[in-house]
């Protein structure tokens, strides 16, 4: 870099133009003291979810469902209006707390809505918990958050890591495998899930032989598919989701380790990804709290709903933000839209049962849901259901002190 | 410009940030106090690109140290010293700076720039994939810093008033003492090696040992940053480290123009302020600060800092280049 | 490890090292001649990708996805190059770290406004759709066999285009000096022109062929970019034989830092470029 | 021979196949301008580089005041007093001259880790410089930005540079190149006062100074010493005159 040389400045035309951000920053300051709503009637609900990045389609789908809920409800929760107060996270945790602060401290929402990714959403559960703000997950696995985390304000309408890989324990089991290996990225997700996977597996009877990582977000399989070629286990257990996934699960097909060791992983390894598979993705089986060709009626209204608001198929995203909605009409309708009753507001939202799509639910002790679990396998481009194999399960909410 | 008027605007923004939080509102407040925290980052930054000549693109790794060891230093269920954890912090970066210092000062240009970035990844992974500070989902400090001194506390972190002065206090101490640094003899010598080492090196300087002095210093300054945010906002993730946290206060140092700290002060608070606008404006936010960015180099040549003195001169000289 | 699986991961290192001699090759040319540093060099990588998808759902056809989108991948770098990178030649490095950080934000915007943020997969050609058997569990697609011997081809392709053509010497005449080669008489900006324009076609190029492997995702291009500035950056910049060296290492580090110690993989590849690095300076190859 | 300076002996550089320098051995003694010449290729900046230490050579060795200093760095040779200049103008561009020679003058100083106290108030090297300033006759000139100066300044600049460190040995690389004729006269000037109680080494194409000033005048042909004396006794061999000397236009081009 020999053609480096850095300008050289005056330190007066820096002091104006320092002078000219500084004051910019101090009206903008302002603005929001002017604006401020005096209780205008209006609940104020902050959605932060990424909708740049890697996980945007994710976050879209999250305030779809959310939204449709709403507006199914006439625009209305609880009897009141809503307000939307709507951050982007770019599904990064380094400003997770500050975006979160936007919704709390600037706008001052009443209830937090967010998000996908689970490093953002432990921020923001660090902000929520401080500031005793009504935080309801509609993603984020992360078991921590209804775990050592839990508090009487935040509440999951998705599902914790452990239940979605718990779940497939005793299928693989079932199938006949004894040995599996399983393989994720490293990360905190990526070890929920197979720990989780293996909890169940073993109580079964049968062994994790190895447990492979590969550093997130690489997405070079070849090393693994080899070493899983050579190992021959029974079956293969890995937790994958969007581009990974699709990449994946071509990469295993291609190596033709399909005809010989069968695949199998949590719903998220399918879910938006089939198209993208191709014919590899065919006849997977996973598990997950929703599927495609469920039969009850609410899942079909909700079907026919969404696809006629957003001209596209509902994915368990969109189910997940539809059911967060729904919750908080549980809560707002007993408290008739007054958040100040947060007790009693807490306690309906904790004694609700959930009309979800994905068949009714309840809440957890630690606020998670206490779901069916479905086996589903991949045709065409959906997930259909093949049976449930965990009826009502809760996660242990290991180290919740609630 | 005249010396009065200078001094006059320095004043000025003086008095704005002091007054700030009591006219301000809290979030607003703690975004300031953000800016003012990325704003010694930049700083820490421009000694190594600005001042000495070294483009380093790892400089999140000291940062991300620091906080993790706030992290580490705070008990669960109470607070951590600010008198022990805050030099503690400093020193851990500024030392961890200066190992990494000791091998990539071997390297020039590009090559520096990449090595740094290794580096700093190599500390990305350690914090991501071990359970060394919370893996990759963070770690809580759960409680600000403690000022007590033997009974005695002085202000109260806690306080985001408190808070804020303390970060600002921080914030004109680094810049003062970099300004102070850049007119020493150290400082000169630093400048020296940036326009012509090799000349440095036949007047007898053994630039090596300043260069690694001066990426210590910075590294040890981009931890007082660190840790600092991680006590503003109590979480700290590995993505403090990523290359992406490098790559934008590399970039607050060009957009504000580098070699004079109050520079990369503007360029900080210009990236917060535009992060801020645009994020508020639109979903697709980002298209704007990317086109806003390629403006700017195309147009703004020697960052913001540099547009006063772009605007007297002719219109036409600036138009064909 | 037996020896057979040995022999695989071989094979794996290989060929991973040669996918990614094809991304950074790109990166070598615009870096090593032209002296730009182009953060932007992974959303080409994307473009092209994207360019597949949409190309080959509308012609239905992998190969005439090529022939439409290698012109097009030309044409949008020449635009760029003309619009805005000429004018920042006599800048310094870091304007150029700027800009191109910049133009990552508009391509990925660009990208989620025109086509989505949706994953998307892309069909391996139908003839190179079979694959051969290594073992009794284990084959080896030959879609990735033909990718190694396009990127085969395309080394020793650019080899012979800098080392040995006309237009090569002048660039290379570029390299060393600018003004030099304009005193001379050779107009040096259609030079760069081209030495771009063909930068970002292979890096879109590459996109374009991975696409079937790696399918078609938002991001994908940032996770290309650092490890091809990684495997420029240790081979010596501007050189095609060190960029080739330089991934068929990082292709073996990650491999093996995969099988031998997974628990530090995500550190083998910087840890080998810094260990390079600090044995030769300015890398393997330095031109 | 007793008092040489500077003394090198058999030193040899190779570059891969090439020989840039073989077996050159001589010695700069104090209050002699010593001038090293030879046609374009001869090995003489190989040889400047040699003794300050930028290259190391493949064999032989240097001895500085009877000391080996062949395994110094450029920069350790420097503060053992040996100063240098280059072929190409290598100053500060942004600084100004008194800058440039208060930052030469510094790397004398012991304490030039000071972080804290102005360098601009650091008397004694203040002093330094300035006498070093004035020595090449820059005083009227040193506020001056050293970018907007003419290429003789800049010469004389460096001149004053490798004066503030306080240098017993000089090596100058065609410190007269590019100079107009009066500049070059000032110059040739300046380097003879100099000498009194240093040593020089002048690597210079202008024969004309080179005869005026040089007590003794090494030439170098094909990396190897062909010939070493004064000037009649150079002017007078025969070798030379054929290696060199005979192309009458190449002198003074």
């Amino acid at each position: 870099m020999n053609s480096y040389s850095p300008k050289i400045t005056s330190p007066g035309s820096i002091w104006t133009r320092t002078a000219t951000v500084a004051t910019a920053l101090a009206c903008a300051a302002l603005l929001p003291l002017g604006n401020a709503q005096a209780q205008s009637g209006k609940i104020k609900i902050g959605l932060m979810l990424p909708y740049t990045g890697t996980y945007a389609a994710l976050g879209n789908a999250v305030t779809n469902g959310f939204k449709l809920y709403v507006e199914e409800s006439g625009g209305k929760l609880g009897g009141r209006d809503i307000e939307y107060f709507v951050v982007d996270d770019e599904s990064d945790p380094a400003k997770a707390t500050e975006n979160t602060n936007k919704l709390v401290k600037r706008d001052q929402v009443d209830v937090l809505v967010g998000t996908v990714h689970s490093g953002v959403a432990m921020g923001m559960a660090k902000v929520a918990r401080e500031n005793n703000t009504l935080f309801v997950v509609p993603n984020a696995g992360a078991d921590e958050l209804t775990g050592p985390l839990c508090a009487p304000n935040i509440f999951r309408t998705s599902f914790s890591n452990w239940q979605s890989a718990y779940a497939m324990g005793p299928v693989v089991y079932e199938k006949r495998a004894r040995k599996v290996v399983t393989l994720t990225w490293k990360y905190a997700a990526g070890k929920q899930m197979t720990d989780a996977f293996a909890e169940a597996f073993e109580k079964a009877g049968g062994k994790v032989v190895k447990e492979m990582t590969l550093p997130f977000p690489n997405v070079e399989f070849q090393p693994f598919l080899t070493e899983i070629a050579a190992l021959k286990p029974d079956a293969v257990f890995v937790f994958f989701a969007g581009g990974g996934a699709a990449k994946f699960v071509k990469d295993y097909g291609a190596a033709g380790l399909r005809a010989s060791i069968p695949l199998y992983a949590p719903g998220f390894l399918t879910d938006g990804t089939l198209e993208a598979m191709g014919d590899a993705g065919q006849g997977l089986l996973t598990t997950l709290h929703y599927a495609d060709g469920l039969t009850n009626a609410k899942d079909q209204a909700f079907r026919a709903g969404y696809a006629k608001a957003y001209k596209a198929a509902p994915d368990v995203y969109a189910v997940q933000g539809y059911d967060a909605a729904q919750l908080l009409a549980t809560g707002l309708s007993a408290v008739k839209g007054d958040v100040s009753k947060r007790a009693e507001l807490v306690k309906a939202m904790e004694a609700a049962r959930i009309d979800s799509p994905r068949g009714a639910f309840t809440l957890s002790k630690a606020h998670n849901p206490v779901q069916d679990i479905y086996l589903r396998k991949a045709e065409g481009k959906e997930n259909k259901v093949v049976s449930v194999v965990s009826k009502a399960l809760a996660d242990p909410a290991r180290g919740c002190k609630m | 410009m005249s010396a009065s008027f200078n001094t006059f605007l320095k004043l000025l923004v003086l008095a704005l940030v002091l007054a700030f939080p009591f006219v301000g509102s809290a979030f607003y407040t703690e975004l300031v106090a953000k800016g003012l925290i990325l704003a010694i980052f930049a700083m820490s930054l421009d000694l190594l690109v600005g001042v000495t000549g070294l483009v380093s693109f790892g400089h999140a790794a000291y940062f991300g140290v620091a906080a993790y060891v706030l992290a580490l230093l705070t008990p669960k269920y109470q607070a951590a010293n600010l008198w022990l954890s805050l030099p503690v912090a400093v020193l851990v970066a500024g030392l961890v700076a200066l190992l990494v210092g000791f091998f990539v000062l071997r390297t020039r240009g590009i090559y520096f720039i990449m090595v740094t970035l290794a580096f700093a990844q190599m500390a990305y992974y350690i914090f991501h994939d071990t359970d060394l500070g919370g893996g990759s989902d963070g770690i809580y400090v759960n409680f600000k810093p403690s000022a007590a001194i033997a009974g005695w506390t002085p202000f109260d972190l806690d306080q985001p008033k408190a808070l804020y002065f303390f970060i600002l206090v921080c914030a004109l101490a680094v810049y003062g003492g970099l300004r102070r640094l850049k007119e020493s003899s150290f400082g000169s010598i630093l400048q020296g090696i940036r326009d012509n080492e090799s000349r440095m090196l036949a007047m007898g300087y053994a630039t090596y040992r300043y260069k690694l002095a001066a990426f210590a210093v910075a590294g040890a300054l981009a931890g007082v940053a660190g840790y600092l945010y991680g006590a503003l906002y109590g979480f700290v993730t590995p993505e403090y480290l990523s290359w992406h946290q490098s790559g934008n206060v590399l970039l607050m140092v060009i957009l504000g123009g580098m070699g004079n700290f109050g520079g990369a002060v503007a360029g900080a608070f210009a990236f917060v302020a535009m992060q801020e606008f645009f994020a508020a404006w639109t979903k697709h936010w980002q298209l704007l600060m990317g086109a806003v960015i390629v403006g700017a180099v195309l147009f703004l040549p020697g960052g913001i800092s540099a547009l006063p003195a772009r605007l007297k001169r002719k219109p036409r000289e600036s138009a064909d280049e | 490890m037996d020896f057979v699986s040995f022999l695989i991961q071989t094979l794996n290192a290989v060929q991973y090292g040669l996918l990614l001699f094809l991304v950074a090759s790109g990166l070598t040319l615009i870096f090593g001649i032209m002296g730009v540093i182009n953060l932007a060099h992974g959303s080409f990588y994307m473009i092209g990708a994207y360019l597949a998808f949409a190309l080959v759902a509308q012609t239905g056809n992998l190969f005439t996805a090529l022939l439409l989108g290698i012109p097009l991948a030309a044409l949008l770098g020449a635009l760029l190059e003309w619009a805005l990178f000429r004018h920042l030649y006599k800048r310094n490095h870091l304007e150029q770290v700027l800009l191109t950080y910049g133009l990552i934000l508009v391509f990925e915007e660009l990208r989620s406004l025109a086509l989505g943020d949706d994953v998307h997969g892309v069909a391996v050609p139908a003839i190179f759709s079979a694959s051969i058997k290594l073992s009794d569990t284990l084959s080896y697609p030959v879609y990735r066999l033909v990718i190694s011997a396009v990127c085969v081809l395309l080394a020793i392709g650019l080899y012979i285009l800098i080392h040995r053509t006309r237009i090569g010497m002048m660039i290379r005449a570029g390299n060393h000096d600018r003004d030099m080669v304009e005193a001379l008489g050779i107009d040096i900006n259609r030079i760069y022109l081209v030495v771009f324009a063909l930068g970002v076609t292979l890096a879109a190029f590459a996109g374009m062929i991975a696409a079937p492997v790696s399918s078609v995702f938002p991001g994908m291009g940032n996770q290309v970019l650092i490890l091809s500035f990684v495997i420029v950056v240790i081979g010596g910049i501007g050189s095609v034989w060190g960029a080739l060296v330089a991934a068929l290492v990082i292709g073996f580090a990650d491999t093996f830092g995969k099988v031998l110690v997974p628990d530090y993989a995500g550190l083998a590849v910087y840890l080998v470029m810094a260990a390079v690095l600090l044995w030769r300076p300015e890398g393997i190859f330095k031109s | 021979m007793s008092d040489a300076l500077l003394r090198a002996e058999g030193l040899t550089r190779r570059f891969g196949g090439l020989t840039a320098n073989q077996d050159v051995s001589l010695s700069l003694k104090r209050g002699e301008l010593h001038a090293l010449v030879g046609p374009n290729g001869a090995g003489k900046s190989t040889c400047i580089n040699l003794l300050s230490g930028d290259l190391a050579p493949s064999a032989g060795r240097i001895l500085f005041e009877g000391r080996d200093i062949t395994g110094l760095a450029s920069h350790q040779r420097s503060l053992a007093g040996i100063g240098r200049s280059y072929q190409r103008s290598n100053v500060f561009m942004p600084f100004s001259v008194f800058e440039n020679v208060r930052l030469a003058a510094q790397s004398r100083r012991p304490r030039a880790w000071r972080v804290w106290a102005k360098a601009l108030e650091d008397r004694a090297i203040n002093e330094r410089a300035e006498a070093a300033i004035a020595e090449v006759g820059l005083a009227a000139q040193r506020a001056r930005i050293v970018g907007e100066m003419s290429h003789g300044e800049r010469r004389q600049l460096e001149v004053a540079m490798v004066l503030a460190t306080d240098a017993r040995v000089l090596l100058f690389d065609e410190p007269l190149a590019g100079m107009g004729a009066e500049e070059s006269m000032k110059m040739v000037e300046l380097l003879r006062r100099l000498t009194t109680d240093r040593a020089i080494l002048l690597v210079e194409h202008d024969m004309d100074a080179v005869f005026a000033a040089a007590q003794t005048i090494t030439v170098m042909v094909n990396g190897q010493v062909l010939e070493s004396g004064a000037p009649q006794q150079i002017r007078a061999s025969a070798a030379v005159r054929e290696a060199y000397l005979g192309d009458d236009e190449v002198v003074h081009e």
